[in-house]
C-alpha cells in the first residue's frame, strides 16, 4: 500500500505509540488473570486498577464508577438496557433522538420490540435537539433519557449540560453517548450532570474491542453480561488487560493534549483550511452540521448532483480515506439516518463526504485532498444526469435540489 | 464495506463512453427505486446497429461501472442482440458484483431496454 | 517479580509469540476499521475475514458460522439468552448442569428470574452427567440443553456427542462451553453434533478480550448486542481486529499443535508426574475429576485438613501460580459449586488446589512444586486443628473426613 | 482476589504460636458461620496472666494471621486487657485486611475471649 492520507478518524483512530507501548507488555510479560490469587495475578489487577484510576481522572470521575465493557457499542447497550431492566416496574417509556448511533438507535428499537415506549426527538437543521422539546417529551413513566453528546457524522454538539438538568429535574436517568466527544472536548461528568456517559477506546487512539460506561454511584443498573464477579458484579467476563491498560493511557494523553489545548487548535487549523478551500474551489456543495457547535475534527460536506461512494473510490486510488455517512452503516443502501433527520432529501443525502482530522493529520492530508478531490466530483458530475439538467431540474421539481438545504453552503468561508 | 472486482473498478476508473449524448437516437430513462438512483442510457442507431451508445449515471460505483460496460458492450450489436446483455452477463463479465450491489446491474440491463425501446417507438411514428 | 512457575493455565495462558507477531501490526499500522469502504479499511476486512476462516477450519465449521465475541463469557451469554429469545414463542425450559461456569449458570439463573424454567443436572462423584438423565430432563417446552464440554476446575470431559445426539432427536438446541477443550482436544463441530459452543482467546494462547461463538447454519439466534451490522448482524460492535486476528492464529497453532500430537504427550507427561509424585510424598489427599476422562493438563488436588488459600500463598512467596477453584469465583467465600456437585462436604471443598499446565510449561515447574508444595502442606497442617485430630474426627463425625470422596485418591499411582 | 497488607503476609508466613498446647489452662474453640473456618486458642494463665498463648486454625490466610496476631498480642497481658484485644485492634496493627475478610478477624476475637470464658470456668470449678 502506498502513502496513506488517513482522514477517517471518527470511524477509527491509530493506536499512539505510547499507548501501544504500555499495552505491548500485556500479552506475553505480564498475562495474568486478576482474579487470581496470586501476585503475578495480582499485579494484573492492580494494574488495571490503575488505568481505571486514569479513564475516572479523565472523566472527574471515582474509580468505582467506571465500569469497562468490549467497546462503545457495548456501553451503550449496557446503559440502556441495564437501566430499562432495572427501572421496568417504575416505567417503561425511553426518550432518544433520531440522530443517535445505530449502537444507541438500535439498542431502541429492540427494547420497543420488548415492551417498551421509545421517543425519538426531531432535531432542527443543524442537527441540534431542542430542551423544550425533550421537556414536552417527558412523561410519567419515563425512565431514561439518552442523548449524543457529538454526532458522529456530522460533528454536531448537543447542549448536554441543559438537558441533563431537565432530566435531573424530572428523576429521569440521562446517558449520553460520549463516544465522538472523548479527547476532543473536555469531559467531566459532575459538571455535566449526567448519569451514564459512554466511551470507545478506538476513537482516542486506544485499542479496539475496549470502552467505557461511566455509571453514577447510585444510578440502578442491572449487569447484561452474566458469569464471574468482575466490573464489581456489572460486566462478567475476563479483564482485557492490555485493552484496559491502553485505554488508561489513551485517556492520560487525552487528558494532557486538551490541557495543553495546542493539538486541537491545529486540528481545527487543517480542518478548516480544506473546508475553505473545497468551498472556493467546488461548486454547489453544503456543509452539514452546525457551523459554530460543531467538533473541531469534523467536515461533513455534500458535492450535489453526484454520490459519495464513487468520490470515495476516486479518493482510495490516491490513498486518502474518507467515508460517506457513518462507517457502521456503509453496507447498507440506505442514506444516512442523521442526513434524513437534519431535513435533506434522499438524494442529497448521498452524496455526503465525512472528513475527520486526528492527531495524525497533517497539512500535506489536506494538501492531498485538494489535489485529488475537485477532479474527482468534477469527472464524476460530468457524467451525471442531475448536473447536465441541474437548471431544468431546479425549476422542475425543487423538491431535489433547491438551496433549502445550504444552511451554510458556499457562504460560509468566513466562518 | 464493497468488495468490488478489478474488472469493475476499472469501468468505474474509465467512465468509458460516459457523458452525454446530442440527439441521440434513442434514449433510456431508468431509477433504482431500491436505492433511488438513476441511470440515462443513449444510443445512436444505424442500420439496426448501435454505433454509438452513452450514459449518464447518478449512482454508486457499481451502477456507473455497469453503466459504463452495458454501454460498451452493446456498441456494434444489432438491437436483437443488445438486448440479450443482461444484467447476468454483465456481472460475468464484471467478474461478480457483491450481493449488495446486483440490483444495480438490472439497472443497466433495463436502461439498454428502455433506450432501444424509446428508439423503436420513435421509428414508428 | 522472580521466576515464575505458571501452573494455571485454565485460568488464562500467555498469549504466544507467533500470536503476538501477527496481532502486532493492526495497532498502528493496519488500523482500519473493517466497515470503511476504502482499501486501507478493506485490508483490515479482508485480514478479519483470514482469521474467521481459520477459526473454521479449527472447528471444522462454516466461516459464516464465527461470530466473534468479546469473551467466552459473551459467547456462553449470546448462546443462551440469544437462543432463548429467538425461541420464546416456542417453550421456556432450559437444560444445564451443576457444574457449569458462571457464565452459563448465571446467564441461567438470570434467565429462571425472567420468565424460564432451568434443570440443573447433576453430576456423579466424577462431575460426569448421565446421559439418561438428561434424556429424562427434556419436556415438551425445552428449547435449549447447555452442557460444558470439559470443567475448567476438576478437568472432567462430558460425553457431548452422546448428550447432543439426544438432544437432536429430541429436536432442542446442544450448546457446549469448550472454552476449556480449544488446544487440547480436537474439535469437530460436524463430528459432535452441537448447534453452538464457546470458545475463548485467552484460554489457547491467544488474546484476552476475544470470543467465538460456533453458530451452526439455520439455528436462530437473537442478537444480544444492538448497533451496526456487524458479524452479519449477529453481533454488534467495531470489529476487535488486533484481537481477532490473534485469534486466528491461535487456532492456527493448536490445530497444528494437535495434529502432531506432541504437545499434549508433553504436557501430560508433565501433569501425571506431579500428580505422582505428590500422592507419593503428601499424606490424605485425593485427586478429583475423572481418573481418565479428564483433560491431560489439569490436576484438581484436595490436600485434607487445610485451606487452599493458605496453600496457594505459600507457593506464591516461591513463585508457583496455580488457584483454588476457579479463578472467576475466588472473590467469593463459598467453596466451589463444582466440587460441591461432585459431592466433597464444604470444608473439603476449600482444600482443593488446581494446578494447569500449558504449552510453555516445563519439568523445572514440576520439580519446583514438589519443592515447596510437600513443606508448605505440612506446616499448615501443623496449625490446623482438624489435623491433630483427624483420628479423632474420623470417628466422631464421619461426614466430614471419611475418604468416602477419595474416589481415587492414594491408590491412583497406576493410571 | 485477595489484597492482603504486608503485616498480614508477615504473621501468616511466620505462624509465631503456631500448633497445640498441651494441658492448656483454657481453650476456645470458634468457628465462623459464613465460611465454615475453625479457630482454637489455648492458654495458659499465672497470677492472672496470660503467660503463654498458642492457636490452630482451619481457615484463611487472614485467619491463620489474625490468629496468630492475636496470640501475640495478649502474651503478657492480663485476662482483663487481654479481653480488649478486639477484632478492630487487630485489623488496626495488620493494616487493614479486605472488606470480605473483615470476619476473620472478628474469629480471633471470638477465640481469645473463648479461652478467657474456658479458663474462668474452669477456675470456678
Ligand atoms: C457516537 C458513537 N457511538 C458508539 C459507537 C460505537 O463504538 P464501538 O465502535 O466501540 O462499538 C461509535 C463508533 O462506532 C460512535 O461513533
Ligand atoms: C469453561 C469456561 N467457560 C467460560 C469462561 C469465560 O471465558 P472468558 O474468560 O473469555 O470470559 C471460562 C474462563 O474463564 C471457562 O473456563
Ligand atoms: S446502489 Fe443504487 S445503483 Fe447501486
Ligand atoms: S474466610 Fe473463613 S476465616 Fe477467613
Amino acid at each position: 500500500m502506498g502513502k496513506l492520507y488517513y482522514l477517517d478518524n471518527n470511524a477509527t483512530t491509530q493506536v499512539d505509540p505510547e499507548v501501544f507501548k504500555a499495552m505491548a507488555p500485556y500479552y506475553m510479560e505480564n498475562f495474568g488473570n486478576p482474579s487470581g490469587v496470586y501476585s503475578f495475578a495480582q499485579k494484573a489487577k492492580q494494574d488495571v486498577e490503575a488505568a481505571r484510576a486514569q479513564v475516572a481522572e479523565f472523566l472527574n470521575a471515582a474509580p468505582s464508577e467506571i465500569i469497562f465493557t468490549s467497546g462503545g457499542t457495548e456501553a451503550d447497550n449496557l446503559a440502556i438496557k441495564g437501566a430499562a431492566h432495572a427501572l421496568k416496574e417504575k416505567g417503561r417509556h425511553i426518550i432518544t433522538t433520531a440522530i443517535e448511533h445505530h449502537a444507541v438507535l438500535n439498542t431502541c428499537e429492540f427494547l420497543g420490540k420488548n415492551g417498551w415506549e421509545i421517543t425519538y426527538l426531531p432535531v432542527d437543521e443543524y442537527g441540534l435537539v431542542n430542551p423544550e422539546i425533550l421537556k414536552a417529551a417527558i412523561r410519567k413513566d419515563t425512565v431514561i433519557i439518552s442523548i449524543m453528546y457529538a454526532n458522529n457524522e456530522i460533528g454536531t454538539i448537543e447542549p448536554i449540560k441543559e438537558l441533563a438538568d431537565i432530566a435531573r429535574e424530572a428523576k429521569v436517568y440521562f446517558h449520553t453517548d460520549a463516544v465522538q466527544v472523548a479527547g476532543k472536548i473536555k469531559l467531566d461528568v459532575k459538571e455535566l450532570g449526567v448519569d451514564m456517559l459512554s466511551l470507545s477506546g478506538h476513537k482516542i487512539y486506544g485499542p479496539k474491542g475496549i470502552g467505557v460506561l461511566y455509571l453514577k454511584k447510585g444510578t440502578r443498573l442491572s449487569a447484561m453480561m452474566h458469569g464471574g464477579h468482575h466490573e464489581n458484579n456489572r460486566r462478567a467476563g475476563t479483564e482485557n488487560v492490555p485493552a484496559i491498560i491502553g485505554l488508561g493511557k489513551a485517556c492520560e494523553l487525552a487528558k494532557k493534549a486538551l490541557e495543553e489545548g495546542v493539538e486541537e487548535k491545529r486540528i481545527k487549523g487543517l480542518r478548516d483550511r480544506l473546508e475553505k478551500e473545497l468551498l472556493g474551489k467546488v461548486t454547489e456543495v453544503v456543509v452539514n452540521g452546525h457551523p459554530v457547535k460543531r467538533l473541531d475534527n469534523t467536515l461533513n460536506i455534500i458535492f450535489k448532483y453526484i454520490e459519495g461512494e464513487g468520490i470515495l473510490i476516486h479518493m482510495d486510488f490516491e490513498g486518502i480515506c474518507a467515508s460517506s455517512g457513518s462507517a457502521c452503516t456503509s453496507g447498507s443502501l440506505d442514506p444516512s439516518h442523521v442526513l434524513l433527520a437534519i431535513g435533506l432529501p434522499h438524494e442529497i443525502a448521498h452524496s455526503s463526504i465525512r472528513f475527520s482530522f486526528g492527531r495524525f493529520s497533517t497539512e500535506a492530508d489536506v494538501d492531498k485532498v485538494m489535489e485529488v478531490l475537485p477532479p474527482a466530483v468534477e469527472k464524476l458530475r460530468m457524467l451525471s444526469p442531475f448536473w447536465h439538467n441541474r437548471d431544468e431540474m431546479l425549476k422542475k421539481d425543487g423538491a431535489c435540489y433547491t438551496d433549502e438545504h445550504g444552511h451554510h453552503g458556499h457562504e460560509k468561508d468566513e466562518e | 464495506m464493497m468488495q468490488y472486482s478489478e474488472k469493475t473498478m476499472e469501468y468505474f476508473k474509465s467512465m468509458k463512453n460516459m457523458g452525454r449524448m446530442e440527439n441521440p437516437d434513442g434514449m433510456g430513462k431508468v431509477g433504482n427505486p431500491t436505492c433511488g438512483d438513476v441511470m440515462w442510457i443513449y444510443i445512436k442507431v444505424e442500420n439496426n446497429i448501435i454505433v454509438d451508445c452513452k450514459f449518464e449515471t447518478f449512482g454508486c460505483v457499481a451502477a456507473i461501472a455497469t453503466s459504463s460496460l452495458a454501454t460498451d458492450l452493446v456498441k456494434g450489436k444489432t438491437l436483437e442482440e443488445a438486448l440479450e446483455v443482461t444484467n447476468k452477463r454483465i456481472v460475468e463479465v464484471l467478474g461478480g458484483l457483491p450481493k449488495a450491489k446486483l440490483h444495480c446491474s438490472l439497472l443497466a440491463e433495463d436502461g439498454v431496454k428502455a433506450a432501444i425501446d424509446d428508439y423503436r417507438s420513435k421509428q414508428k411514428k
